[in-house]
Order: C-alpha cells, then structure tokens, then sequence
C-alpha cells in the first residue's frame, strides 16, 4: 500500500519532471461561467507511458481530457485556475490543431465520427496535419488491418454505420494522425468483448513500439489497469487516489468498487439488491 | 391494438415472434433470415459483434426500420412491419445506443415526456391548465417521481440533460423509458460507458423492473458478465445472421458463438 | 419655442437612398439659405431635424410621434408613410405635403382639411403623359397599345384607375406590368414588353427599378422616346446607369432642372461657399434635389402666409395650415422667391389642395447628360380626374365619418 | 418556326440566363455551408460591399468620407482619379480576404461548436455590420460600376435568328443579354473549379469535415481558423463576381444586397451541400420562374408571381428530395 | 446570497409545477403587473405608446408565436411577415363586413383564421427540415404579401391597395382609429398580451409543450415514444400562426392603423426582425420573447436618439452607425452567449444565489 498516496488538498510536488511529457497542475474548470466541474486536478503523465484515468459517471473524466487538447472552449468551459503543460509548452496558448502538430491528438468520447464523409474519408481526415503521403498510405493499411470491418465498410457514410464501427472509425482516425500523444476517452464503450482486447493491445503495442504515450481514461477498470502503469481516480472533480495499476489492482477499495470483487470473488450482478453510496472519499 | 391484447399474454409465451426477418441498406445486408421469439417477462439479450445487425433488429422491432423481408408476430397478430407510433401505444419502450434523449429539456421534462401517450386532455384545457389539466399533469408527476425515486435522480431532476454525463445520460434514457410504463422495454447497450458499480446499479434497475413491474426486457450489451448474469435467453447475431441462441450457458459454451464474438475467456 | 419646425423624414439609406439623398439634401440647402439670408421666415428661424426612416412605415410612425410636438408640416416622403400618416395627423393637427405623391384624392380639401399634394397629383400626371402621347399621334390613340410598368405597391398602383378610365375614353389597350420590390430583375417584364411591342411605355418606379427598366427598355431596342416616366422616374439616378441607351427617355416633371435660377445663386453664395452644403453638396441642380428645394420652398412660403394671414410671426401648426391652403405661387410671386420658370405657378385653395395639376415632359440627352424640357407645362384630363377624385374621396370620408367642409 | 416557338425558345433561354445570376450568389452560400454548417445570409451584403469597394478602388473615392467631413469639417472626396479596374478589382480581392480575416477573428472563432441557427443568426449580424460599414465607408448613393464587361441585347443572335421564322411572321430576333452570357461562362469555370477542389483534395475533404462537426474536427487537428479564413474569402470572392455581374446590371446600391433572397430558392432547390447543385438549381429555377411569369402570369393576368413562384417550385421538388436536387441525404438515424 | 431559495419548499407537486415557484419571482411579477395596469395607463403619452409600447407589446405577441413554432417545436419559419399579413386582412375584411361586431372578437377570429392558413403552410413540414424548411417558408411569405397585394377582394377594391381602419370602441372608448387615446390602445394589447402570455405558458409546461420540445430536440426519438410528429407540428403551426395572426391584427388595427401589404410586411420589416427577437431573447424562453421584443423596439429607438440628439451625429451618419451597432450587439449577443438575453437572466440569478461566493 506504500505506493498509494489518498489525496489530499495539498499540492502535490514531484521531482520526476524531466520524464513527465504531460503536466496538469492543479486546474479548475468551470462551465457556462458558473458550473465548477474540477476543483483542483492534478495530473503527471510519463513520457512513453500509459497512464489511466479511473472514475465513475460525471467525475470529470472527459472534462480532464478536454482541458488538455483544448477542446474546452467550444463547449463553453474554460480552465480557470492552474495549468497544464505539455512537454513546458503551455497547451493553454494553443489551438487544437496546433497540439495535433504537436503530436497530442484526443480520441473523444461518443465517437463524433463525420457522418457525412465515408469511412476512409473520415480515416484521412486524421492524417491532416501530415505531409508524406505515402506514409499515410501505409498507415490507412494498417488501420484497416487493426479493423477489417472498417475495410468491409470503407466505401460506406460513417453516418450509417453501426456503433462499434463508428467506435473503430475514431481510434483508426487518431492512429492516422501518427502522434506522439493519444488521449482515450472510453475506447472501449460499445465494442464487442475481443475488440475491447484488442484495442489495448493495439494501444500497448504503439506505446511499447512507437514509444506514443497514453493517458487513458476509461470505465473498463480491469482493463485499463491490466494495461497501465500508473492511475489516477477522479471522483466529483478531484483525485481522490493515485499509485501505480499493481498497487491499485491490490487496493481493497478498488476491488470492491471499480473491479466489482469483493472478499468472495466475483459477485453476480444478479445478486446486488442493496444501493449502496458512492463517493465514499468525500 | 389495445394494451389489453398484451397483457392477456401470459407468462412465458411469445408475445414477439420474428420469423425471417431480412433487412438490408442499398447494398449492405444487416440482417438476413433471422427468426427468434420473445417471451413475456423474460430478459432477453441480442448479442453479437459490432455491425452484426443488434441495433437493427431492435429498430425493425419497434419500426423504425421496415424489414425487406419477413414477418412479426407480435401479441398474436402477424404483420410485415411495426409503425412506431404503434409500437409505442402497445407498450413498447426503449433506449438508443446513441443517446436520443431530449437534449434541451430538462430531467424532469423528459421522463414526463414518456407519460404524453398516457395524457388525455385537449389543448384548450392545457392551455387554461388550471382545473383538470393541472389534475392531470400532477398526477402524472407524481408517477414520474417515482421513477426518479427509484433511479436515484433527484439531485439532476432540473439540469438540462444536455449537460450531464454520458452515463446519467444513460440513465435518464432508462428512466424516460420506464415511466412508460412499457410492456416490453428494448434496450441498446444500457450499460456502455460505467464502471462496474454503475453496473451493478443499472443491473438492479433492470432486474427490479422485470421482476416487480413484469416488463418484458430485450437488451444488448456487450458485457458478457452482465448478460450472462441477467438474461434469461440469449441470441447471438453475426453478420446479419442468427449464429446461436439459448440459455445463458449454453451459449457460453457454444462453439461458433465463441469463435465468433466471445474470443476464448471472458473473465 | 418660436422656431419654426419643419420635421424631415427622409432616407439617406436602404434600398431608395440614392433618390432620398439629393432630395432630402435640397430641402436642408434651402432652409439652411432661408435661415442665413433672411435670417428665417419673418424673423423666425427655422428648425429642421432629420429623421430617417430608411423607406419604412413603422420607422416613419416613430418618427412622427417624436417630432410631432410643435411641428407644422410633415413632408412623408413616401406613399406609404403617408397613407399612415394622413388619418394621425388629421387628428392631431398637423399639415401633411406630400408634393405630388401621396394619397391623390387628397386633393380634395373638403374632406382631407389637413393634407395637401400640390402641384400635381399621380392621376394628373397619368392623365398628361396619355395627353402628350394624344399630341404626338395627332389626337387618336385608337387601339394604340400602352404599358404600364409599376412598382408593385401602393404607390405604383396609383395611376392604374385613371389610366383604365382613360383607356374606355381613348380606346387604346393597357397592358399592366407590375414589378416587385426592389425591382432589381426585370426579365419577364421586358421579355412580355419585346413580345407584345407596346406601342408606348409608362412607368411608375422608384428607386433601384427605374435605372433597370431604363437600362432593360435601352437593350431591347425600344424606342426611348415613347418611353414615360413619371416625376420621380425621371432623375439623373435613373438614366446614367444606362449610358447612350437612355438617350430620348422621357419622364414628366413639374419642376426644372440645373442650376441657372436665382435660388441656386443664393444657395451657393450662403450655403455651400461658407461650406454648409448638405451632404457632400454633388447633388446641386439635380432633378430631385431642385424638386426638393421647390418643396421646402412651399413650405417656407405657407409660413409666410399664414404669419401674415394671423398678423403675428409665432405661428401655430393649425395656422401654418390655414397658411397652406392659402398659398397662391404666381408666376410674380415665383419671380421673387428666385424661382423665375421654375415650376408653373399654382394656388391652393380650400377645396383644391393639389395645385395647378401642371406638369411638363423632359427628354433625357445622353451625350450631354443633361434633361431638356420639350413641351410646356399641360393640365391633365381634369374632366375624369376630377371625378375619380370625388369618388375616391367620397368614399373614405363615408368610412371614416367625416363632415365636408368649404361650404 | 412559328413565332410561337420561337418566343417560347427565348424565354427559355433567358431564364437559363437569368437562372445563372442567381447561381452566382447561390455558390457563394453552398461554399460556406458544405465548409463550416454556415447558412451565411450574409452573402448578399458580402456582393454589395465587394462591389462598393470595388467601385470605391476604381474611381479613387476616400473611404468614410463623408464621416471624416462630418466630424471634421473636412472636403475629402478622391484620392486619386480613376485606376484600370483591372487593379481594383486585385484591390478587392484582398480586402475580401482581409475582411474574411477579420470575421474569423470577431465572429467565428467565438462560436465553434454552436447550433447553425445561432451561427445563421450571427451572419445576419454581419450583414447588418458590412451594410453599416459599406454605407460609412462609401455612402449610399447609386454608383455606375463598368469594369469592361459588355452588357446589352446581342446583336449577333438577334440577326442570327430574325430569319428563323416563318415568311410574313411578324418576328424581330431573339434576345439575349451580353452580360449575362458572360456570367454563364464565368460561373461554369467557378463551378468547375469548385467541385473539382472540394472532391478530390485534402483541403476540400477537410471543409467537408468542418462542415460535419466542429469539434472533431479540432480533434484531429484541422485549424478552423484557417479553414474559415479560406472558405470566406472565397465567398467573399465569388460575391465580388456575383457584384460586378448584378451591380453591372443596375448599379451598385443598397438593393443589391437583396438578390440573396433570388438565391435562396436556387439553393433549396439544388442541395445546401452541392457545387454543382447550385447550377442545376439555378438553371431550373430560372427557366420556371420565367416561364411561369410570361406563361401562367401573362396567361390569366396575374403579374409578379415569379418570386413566389420560384419558391414554390423549389418546395414542390423538396417534397419529393428534402434535402434538394444534389444535396447530402439528411443522415437519419437512431 | 441575495437570491435565496433556501427555506422555500414547495410541499406538493402543484406548486412545483407553478409559473413562478420562487417568492421572490412572485412578487416582481405581481408588482410589473400592478405598474402595467394600474400606472402606465395613467402616464402614457402617444410617443411612448405609438414608438415604444405598444409596438412592443405586438412584437411581444409575434414572438411568442414564433417561439412556440421555432423556439419551442424548432421548426425555423421565415414567414412570420406573412401570417401577420393574414391577422392584418382578416381584421379588415371582418371590420368592414360586419362594422357592429365588437372588436377584441375580430381579433380573436383573424387570429383562428391565420391559424387556419398556419396549418395549410405547415404541412411540407413533415417532409422538410431545418434550413430546407426555413427557406421553403419563404414561400408563404411571398405568396401571401403577393395575394393580398393582387386580389383586390382582400382590399375592399381600394385603388393602391392600403388598407385603413375604422374607428371600433371597448367600453365606450375607441382602441383603433385615430381618436383612440393612448391608454386605451396600450391596455387594449396589454390585455391580450397577458392573456394569450399565460396560455402560451400553459400550453409550454403541459403535454403538448413537452411534445413539441421533444420533437424539436430529437423528432425521431419523439416519434418512437409515440408522439405523432404531423400532428404536433401542425399544431405548433396553428398555435403559432394565431398568435402571429393576432399581433398582425392589433399592427393593422391598433397600430399603424393605415397600411400596405408589400410595405408592411416585407420580411425584412417582419419575418427578421422577429426572428431577432427569439433568438436575441432566448429560443424556447416565454421571458426570452418579451425581452428580445423589448430589445429590438427599443435599441434603435435609443440608439437613435442617443447619436442624434445627444451625440449630435447627423441622422444619416447616425442610421449607419445605428445599423452597424446593431448588427454587432447581435454578434456580441451571441458570442456571450448563444441562449439569449433569457439565458444572461438566469445566469445572473445563478450568481446572485451564490453570492458572495463565484460558483
Ligand atoms: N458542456 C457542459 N456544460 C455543463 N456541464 C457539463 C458540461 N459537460 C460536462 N459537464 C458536467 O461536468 C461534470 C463532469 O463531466 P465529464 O463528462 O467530464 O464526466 P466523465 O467523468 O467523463 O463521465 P462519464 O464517465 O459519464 O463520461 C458532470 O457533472 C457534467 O454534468
Ligand atoms: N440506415 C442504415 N443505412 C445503411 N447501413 C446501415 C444502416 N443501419 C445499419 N446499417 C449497417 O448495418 C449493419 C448493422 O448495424 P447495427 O447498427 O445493427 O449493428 P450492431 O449490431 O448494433 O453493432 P454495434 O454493436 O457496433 O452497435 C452495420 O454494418 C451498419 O453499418
Ligand atoms: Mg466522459
Ligand atoms: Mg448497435
């Protein structure tokens, strides 16, 4: 239990900078001027890394992630306190599309795919920002190896094509970008159980061989901390825990609440009768 | 078709029967040849890999989508397609996968909005709202807070659901649907995006409204925890195609269903 | 106060501008010379505060209402406005000149007490270009075909009763051809026209139509000089945009064009030499700028009669109408004003508030760019005009319950 | 032929004609739409005010003139005598482009993300400001803009054609306008051109994407910014052909900000989303609306129904494809 | 906490569900209502009713028409000019028809009777959506202005087509016509306002209103739930169209009292300007309609007055000037925020509830 630290309000220091590629200091987040929605998150991500963000509906998950690509301002949010740097950039000067050049590219949660363009248009699309051509050719090969479906469907509007393909559409479309830094929201939601495996395992092979750094922020806990070295879990706008995924994994807490394990193993969910509160750190 | 008709259906017999459905886009076939058959107060889960034709098939069954083929047999009556306003007046509720909630309204507004089937007073009445329609509307917000009650929504009861997150979202969705009070509540991957407490949650919504109000449930999902653990039967759907179905362990064990979709665990 | 209030609704913008620009900047040379050279009218000075209406309706009510306190005539400058503004006005005691637009049966002072719209109605000038047109064909016009291309509002519908009346009376066949505002396209209209070859056109257009009718009647080939426009279808606005094309349009006037008469000196040396000139001052001598200075110098000329009429300077509205109708511009009386040929004299009386009736034919030279008057000042066909206009007047003071006066 | 005929031919001809004016401010909605979702009813003040400046460039006029005289009791009028309009109208191009700048800057980057009947709304803003500043700019009198396009009935088809009918018929040639058979061939290239562009390059796969969700299409890095900056000022380009054509015609005043409203039925009619649409829609409206007027209007009496006609007709197509003739199919789905 | 809601409980779901479920709402509502009937008729002079009131309190009503049309059941409509055009003749052709009957019921019927022509125009809506629509609605725009201009039945054969009011009396006191007295004509809005406010309300927090919101929101997911698209339409049409129909009404009776259809409801005099009015105010907001009609009746009146008599710009400097704020207030407008003046309402009460604290 060493590794966990259970937070509290004080601002964290660490001395890892230098290996930090991502560093969320402290922000607030507010939207429509009077929702407060982060209260102080605080978040290091190592440079070639994969690291998870855990947390139930409405903990601000998507919220942490668009504050870092900056994709805040177009829902009328803004960062009203700290900062976040990527690689001692200040991402707060920046256009979404100058972090995509700079290799920062957001997997958005609920697809967002274009409807109207195809399949492969919608593919290309992530390959804006690049300039080789035949790069991005042998990148579109490699996503339609990733996915066959989409291959299947490539010729199709993205609009007409069923959940679980839109999903792969927006991964496959981040990929194209070839960035240096992904950020998930859910990839996993609303894909087929071998897909989900499949996805990390993509995930983890582009971390392990092109060295792109994660941050992850997913409902799929079992997954996300089989493939992730260090989690953070946000609750109603705060970190609550964080440690690396083994000693979250032994976390009794965790067991119970994000794993779905109590002392006995795995309980039905046919057996859960009792409504239980959440938020138990707050 | 009177919501009575329905409801002399007893327990365990069909109340939808699917009976060579095919139905295909230009010239993409989502659906080919496929029949099964729907209990009363059953949970029953359509499963399947993405794009095998779920989110379809529960389409076809409250008619959004017409079939190119074949027949639905639904509370005795056969037909070639459901016309969903239809579908709706028969007790017939459900969710999306995408979220189709309303996004400019409020909690309240849209769980109100699956009682407008139920709301029989004129416009001039609403319009002078006090006396009868003012009757109405309470009575109907008194059932529609017992919804709330029971998914734990009140602290969003306000909030414009535009705003929330996507997994109260989805909740709210369940909600709507329930204060339809449906006979038969189709649900598209209800518990995509939470985390397994959340699931745990939903689960029991699920299981509370099949067991206490006898709702006929229909649900896809992709958590094989989660349907195996509450369904009662199973169909599983691959390309278009039934490739399976049974109970939940034989399904677990059936080869092509695990070749298919289900990979080689599932723990 | 003691100043003498001339509100002025006028549109310097929106889709009639380039016509309410040079007239509006003539009514403000002319009191702006009245004021400095006589130091007012009697010793009064006058004020005239612009209003701008942009053309519209509502805007035109606002404006009234704000500047109606101690106003003594309102010049609406627009048909509609004036339509709006005659009933209110009536009410509240305030003279209404609407120099030869309007409501024509207006003309008749024993029901409309407070509105006049002297020199000359629409009707009379339907009336005189079917006159000039009777000249040029010796008398007969059987079975001669006539157009009547209109803006299709209120304004433009105007002469079509008198032009049907005239027709049973004349035997020539009108043909109607509205167009809708802006009247920016005119194809149909001009295709019907190349197709049915009138033998004569007449427009009733304002604004952006009458450059585009002239500029599409040019490239059809017709004839320009049996093509007539009405007083404000005939200003510089209308015929430059077509080039040598408008050579020969003819448009009637009731005033004249340039700059040679003793106003247009006056104006120069009080107005626009100590750099007072309204607007950008390019507008001196134009056709709608002189008509402008001729309606603010009827104007001024009513407050001179009604001050001697009551004996004192500081005048109330309700004399500056018994002014108005007093009115009685001769040729001498022009003659004085620095209006010498100017305009044709006419009087108002207490039956007659629309003046002489007189107006003139212009033709336009392109290579000169300069409108020529060629013929003098006609009267209309008063026998049937007089009669649409009792009528006409007749009927509105049925609706609206009102007593005949000047008996 | 019988005269019949060939009036009908004519008619036809001209309405083709006319259709094409429409066409030319239509492709400058369709542009702006199919790249950002825009319904940009600004387009028609967009012609005014590229016209205006145009005009302004070529007769040497000081802009805000009459303001700086106002306040300052100045007697400015030109700068310089007149320049080849060839200069001006590379003039106007740039403040087009400038302008197109400034409105990312002010207006669009502010409003990402937000329902397109609030970005409609805020273009009708715009226009409202572009009128302002044009009228501020370059008052609001009739100007005579001649940038060396011929204009007039063609004298060549009315001798070529004076023979087609039939002996003794009474039958003066056919008519057509110079200038609007330069507008044909004008917006043909544009046409062309524009489809070409927005199928086949990365750039015009991008506008689509814009088109279909803001925010993603930040995600995956394309710059709104400069896609916006590109499509307005290629609008603002087009409007400038639109005002030379229209303002040619009738000169160059407040009204011709009104032709957006021609434009519109052309619009629906061919497809919000299509290039070529705009064409199609154009030609088809035209040709009806023309039709209509002489036929039907002349037929009973009823004159000016040609703009509501061309409305109608417009709808009457929309029953049967809502989302017009080469419009995207309006993606329906749960 | 200036703003406080805490010790408010509502007990039951009735008074949940009222209009105004805070005190504090109550009594600023009671004492504008109080002000309205029992001051203002006591002070008004004929500027403030002719320029300001009274067109406000018309706008006000074609507001709320629209909203319930595009705000509400998100159906864009550009033809508002035209409805009004209907409300206009209706009154009217009922006017010189039958001169004794009494006034409020003319309005009351020219109000049906657009409802009726409302329903006519509203039904390509099943087919046609968003922009598609909002342009195809133009066709009821013009094809109505051009039917009333052509037909001369509509104009009582008058030869120019304007159409003038006679004088009608409530009480004794005339309400239309030129004698009317300032008072009278305000009250007389101010009453129908009222009414047909609280109707429009009603309608908006019961069934139909939801019906309407959910197909605005999501028609496909409203249909699955078994709300019947055509038919709630429709009806947002007819509704719509009445109260358009009687603000076209009261603008011709009571308010210019003399007028022609191309001029007067040209949709850049009408269709726009009420549009504005919704958006500026707040789509889907009953307050937003009133503070975006107060909004346009009265920023060019201000700003006009601001440039011309306290500036001392010419007024054609000023116009431009005026036209230029104008068009970037609405930007402004937008850009802070997109919901409306209704939205900026709310969010200021939000904070007054929370102050002193910022969120
Ligand atoms: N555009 C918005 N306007 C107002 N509030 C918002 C907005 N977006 C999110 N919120 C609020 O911010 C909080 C955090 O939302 P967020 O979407 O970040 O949660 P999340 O952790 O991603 O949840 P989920 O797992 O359901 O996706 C929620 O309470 C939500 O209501
Ligand atoms: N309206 C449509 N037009 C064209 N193709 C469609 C349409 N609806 C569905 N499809 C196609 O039919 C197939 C089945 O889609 P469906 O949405 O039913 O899949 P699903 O089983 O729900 O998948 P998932 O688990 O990913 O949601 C997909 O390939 C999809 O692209
Ligand atoms: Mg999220
Ligand atoms: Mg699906």
């Amino acid at each position: 239990m060493d590794d966990i630290s259970i937070k509290n309000n004080k601002k964290h220091s660490k001395n890892k900078k230098n290996t930090d590629l991502l560093i969320v200091n402290n922000i607030e987040v507010v939207y429509n001027h009077v929702i407060l929605v982060l209260k102080g998150v605080s978040l290091n991500v190592r440079k070639g890394g994969i690291t998870t963000l855990l947390g139930g509906n409405g903990a601000g998950k998507t919220t942490t992630l668009k504050s870092i690509s900056n994709l805040l301002a177009s829902e009328r949010g803004e960062v009203t306190k700290g900062s976040i740097s990527f690689e001692n950039i200040d991402v707060h000067a920046l256009d979404p599309s100058q972090l995509v050049k700079l290799g920062v590219i957001q997997v958005m949660e609920g697809r967002h795919c274009f409807e109207h363009l195809t399949v492969e248009e919608n593919l290309l699309t992530g390959a804006y920002t690049r300039k080789n051509n035949k790069e991005v050719k042998y990148d579109l090969e490699r996503v339609y190896n990733y996915f066959p479906r989409l291959k299947d469907r490539r010729t199709s509007q993205a609009g007409y094509t069923s959940g679980g393909e839109q999903q792969m559409v927006a991964i496959g479309r981040a990929l194209m970008a070839n960035p240096r830094m992904i950020l998930l929201d859910e990839p996993s939601m609303g894909l087929a159980p071998q897909l989900v495996k499949q996805i990390f395992e993509i995930v983890s092979q582009i971390n392990k061989q092109e060295g792109v750094t994660i941050l992850l922020a997913e409902q799929n806990t079992n997954m996300a901390l089989q493939y992730a070295e260090y989690a953070y879990i946000l609750e109603n706008g705060r970190v609550v825990m964080e440690g690396s995924a083994k000693s979250m994994r032994d976390n009794e807490d965790v067991k119970e609440f994000y794993l779905g394990i109590s002392g006995k193993g795995r309980q039905s969910y046919r057996d859960f009768k009792q409504y239980r509160r959440r938020k138990r750190w707050l | 078709m009177s919501l009575s008709k329905i409801k002399n259906i007893p327990y365990g017999k069909n109340i939808i029967e699917l009976k060579n459905i095919s139905l295909s886009f230009g010239g993409v076939k989502a659906l080919t040849e496929v029949s099964f058959e729907v209990k009363r107060g059953e949970v029953f889960a359509i499963i399947g890999p993405n794009g095998a034709g779920k989110s379809s098939m529960l389409n076809v069954i409250n008619g959004f989508y017409k079939p190119t083929s074949g027949k639905i047999n639904f509370a005795g009556q056969e037909r070639l397609q459901m016309e969903p306003e239809f579908a709706a007046k028969s007790g017939i509720a459900r969710t999306f996968q995408n979220i189709a909630l309303f996004k400019g309204m409020s909690t309240l507004d849209n769980l109100m909005t699956g009682r407008l089937l139920k709301q029989k007073q004129n416009l001039f009445m609403q319009a002078l709202y006090f006396g009868p329609a003012e009757k109405e509307e309470t009575f109907h917000r008194e059932k529609v807070e017992r919804v709330i009650d029971f998914l734990d929504l009140q602290s969003i009861r306000r909030t414009p659901v535009g705003s929330l997150p996507y997994g109260l979202q989805k909740r709210v969705e369940l909600g709507r649907a329930l204060a339809m009070e449906p006979e038969i509540l189709l649900l598209d991957e209800p518990m995509a995006g939470m985390n397994v407490e959340e699931k745990q949650d939903m689960s029991r919504f699920v299981l509370t409204a099949n067991h206490e109000l006898k709702t006929t449930i229909v649900l896809i999902e992709h958590d094989m925890s989660v349907v195996m653990d509450i369904s009662d039967r199973i169909v599983v759907l691959d390309y278009g195609k039934k490739i399976g179905s049974g109970k939940p362990e034989e399904i677990r064990s059936n080869k092509a269903v695990i070749d298919a979709y289900l990979g080689v665990s599932n723990d | 106060s003691a100043d003498l209030k001339f509100p002025m609704l006028v549109y310097r913008t929106g889709a009639y501008a380039p016509n309410g620009i040079p007239n509006a900047d003539g009514f403000v040379d002319y009191y702006r010379m009245i004021n400095a050279r006589d130091g007012g009218i009697g010793g009064e000075k006058i004020v005239f505060p612009e209003c701008e209406t942009g053309y519209k309706t509502q805007v035109g009510v606002e404006c009234y209402e704000k500047h109606k306190e101690g106003a003594m005539v309102f010049q609406p400058m627009s048909t509609g406005i004036t339509y709006q503004l005659i009933p209110k006005a009536t009410a509240d005691g305030v003279t209404i000149y609407s120099t030869g637009y309007g409501r024509t049966s207006a003309k008749n002072g024993k029901v409309f007490k407070w509105i006049f719209n002297a020199p000359a109605t629409y009707w009379d000038g339907a009336s005189i270009a079917i006159r000039h047109i009777l000249k040029q064909n010796l008398g007969n016009i059987k079975n001669k075909k006539i157009a009547l291309v209109y803006h299709n509002s209120a304004y433009g519908k105007e002469p079509i009763r008198t032009l049907e009346t005239l027709a049973k009376k004349h035997g020539y066949k009108l043909m109607l051809l509205p167009v809708d505002h802006p009247g920016q396209e005119q194809k149909a209209t001009w295709l019907k026209i190349r197709k049915s070859r009138p033998n004569y056109i007449l427009m009733w257009g304002w604004g952006v139509m009458n450059s585009v009718a002239v500029k599409s009647a040019a490239s059809i080939k017709f004839p320009m000089e049996n093509f007539i426009g009405i007083w404000w279808s005939g200003s510089e606005n209308d015929v430059l945009p077509a080039g040598q094309g408008a050579h020969g349009y003819k448009a009637l006037t009731f005033n004249a064009p340039g700059t040679d008469y003793q106003v247009h000196k006056d104006i120069k040396k009080y107005v626009h030499d100590k750099g007072n000139a309204s607007g950008d001052g390019s507008h001196f001598g134009t056709v709608l700028y002189n008509r402008g200075l001729f309606q603010a110098m009827v104007q001024v000329e009513a407050a001179r009669v009604a001050q001697k009429m009551h004996g004192t300077s500081k005048i109330t509205a309700a004399m500056y109408r018994d002014g108005m109708e007093n009115v009685n511009l001769d040729a001498a009386r022009m003659e004085q004003l620095g209006f010498k040929n100017f305009s044709p004299p006419f009087k108002n009386t207490c039956e007659n508030h629309g003046g002489s009736g007189l107006a003139a034919v212009q033709q336009w030279d392109a290579k000169a760019k300069k409108w020529n008057m060629i013929t003098e000042y006609m009267y209309g066909d008063s026998d049937v005009v007089d009669k649409l206009i009792a009528e006409d007047s007749a009927k509105y003071a049925k609706e609206q319950k009102i007593a005949l006066r000047c008996n | 032929m019988s005269v019949e005929l060939l009036n009908f031919i004519e008619t036809v001809l001209n309405g083709l004609m006319s259709g094409i004016m429409y066409s030319l401010v239509a492709l400058g909605f369709v542009l702006i739409f199919k790249a950002s979702g825009v319904f940009n009813f600004a387009q028609g003040v967009f012609a005014l005010f590229a016209a205006l400046t145009l005009v302004g460039f070529q007769t040497g006029q000081v802009p805000f003139s009459h303001l700086i005289n106002e306040l300052f009791g100045t007697k400015l009028h030109h700068w310089y005598p007149e320049i080849h309009s060839f200069l001006a109208i590379i003039f106007t191009i740039i403040t087009m482009i400038v302008l197109a700048w400034i409105i990312e800057r002010l207006v669009l980057k502010h409003l990402v993300n937000q329902e397109p009947i609030i970005l409609f709304m805020a273009t009708i803003g715009l226009a409202f400001v572009l009128e302002g500043i044009g009228d501020l700019m370059w008052g609001s009198d009739v100007k005579v803009l001649d940038v060396g396009i011929p204009s007039g009935g063609s004298e060549w088809l009315e001798n070529a054609t004076i023979g087609l009918a039939a002996e003794g018929s009474e039958y003066y040639g056919m008519y057509i306008d110079v200038l609007n058979v330069w507008a044909t061939v004008i917006a043909v290239i544009l046409v062309t051109a524009l489809a070409l562009f927005s199928q086949y390059t990365k750039t015009g796969r991008a506008l689509r994407a814009v088109a279909d969700d803001h925010q993603a299409a930040l995600s995956v890095g394309i710059s709104l910014r400069t896609i916006w900056v590109f499509v307005w000022a290629m609008s603002g380009f087009i409007a400038m052909v639109a005002g030379i054509m229209w303002g040619t015609e009738s000169g160059v005043q407040f009204s011709l900000s009104l032709i957006a409203l021609k434009a519109l039925p052309v619009l629906i009619l061919g497809g919000f989303t299509s290039i070529p649409g705009a064409i199609i829609g154009g030609l088809l409206i035209g040709v009806g609306e023309k039709l209509a007027e002489i036929y039907i209007g002349g037929l009973f009496d009823i004159g000016a129904i040609e703009n509501w006609f061309a409305y109608f007709m417009a709808l009457v197509f929309l029953l049967f494809r809502p989302q017009g003739l080469f419009g995207e199919k309006i993606i329906e789905r749960v | 906490m200036i703003y406080k809601e805490t010790g408010q409980y509502n007990s039951n779901y009735r008074s949940d569900h009222a209009i105004f479920p805070l005190m504090q709402d109550k009594i600023a509502f009671s004492l504008l209502m109080l002000v309205a009937f029992l001051f203002v008729p006591f002070v008004v002079d004929s500027y403030w009713e002719k320029a300001i009131l009274v067109p406000f309190l018309i706008y006000s009503m074609a507001a709320i028409g629209l909203n319930i049309l595009t705000g509400y059941c998100g159906q864009v409509s550009l033809g508002t000019g035209g409805f009004m055009a209907v409300g206009a003749f209706s009154t009217y052709k009922l006017m010189t028809t039958y001169p004794d009957l009494n006034i409020m019921i003319i309005v009351i019927i020219s109000g049906f009777i657009s409802a009726l022509v409302g329903i006519l125009f509203g039904l390509p809506s099943l087919r046609i959506k968003g922009f598609y629509l909002a342009v195809a609605t133009l066709a009821s725009q013009f094809f109505l202005v051009w039917l009333f201009n052509k037909v001369p039945w509509f104009y009582n054969y008058s030869d120019t087509g304007q159409i003038t009011v006679s004088e009608r009396t409530m009480f004794g006191v005339p309400v239309t016509g030129a004698a009317a007295p300032p008072y009278a004509t305000y009250l007389f809005c101010l009453v129908l306002v009222v009414v047909f406010g609280f109707a429009a309300k009603n309608m908006i927090r019961s069934k139909i209103g939801r019906s309407w919101m959910a197909i605005r929101d999501m028609d496909i997911a409203a249909e699955i739930i078994g709300v019947p698209p055509l038919k709630t339409k429709l009806t947002a049409f007819a509704i719509s169209s009445f109260y358009i129909g009687i603000s076209g009404s009261l603008y011709f009776a009571v308010y210019l009292g003399a007028l022609e259809v191309t001029e007067s409801f040209d949709i850049m005099a009408i269709s726009f300007p009420v549009l504005f009015m919704i958006i500026i105010g707040g789509l889907g907001s009953m307050l937003g309609s009133f503070l975006g009609a107060a909004f346009i009746v009265l920023l060019p009146i201000v700003l006009k007055n601001f440039m011309v008599d306290l500036v001392g710009l010419s007024a054609v400097t000023a116009k431009h000037f005026e036209i230029t704020i104008w068009g970037l207030l609405m930007v402004v407008f937008l850009i802070v925020e997109p919901h409306g003046l209704a939205r900026l309402w709310s969010i200021a009460k939000e904070k007054l509830r929370r102050w002193p604290f910022p969120y």
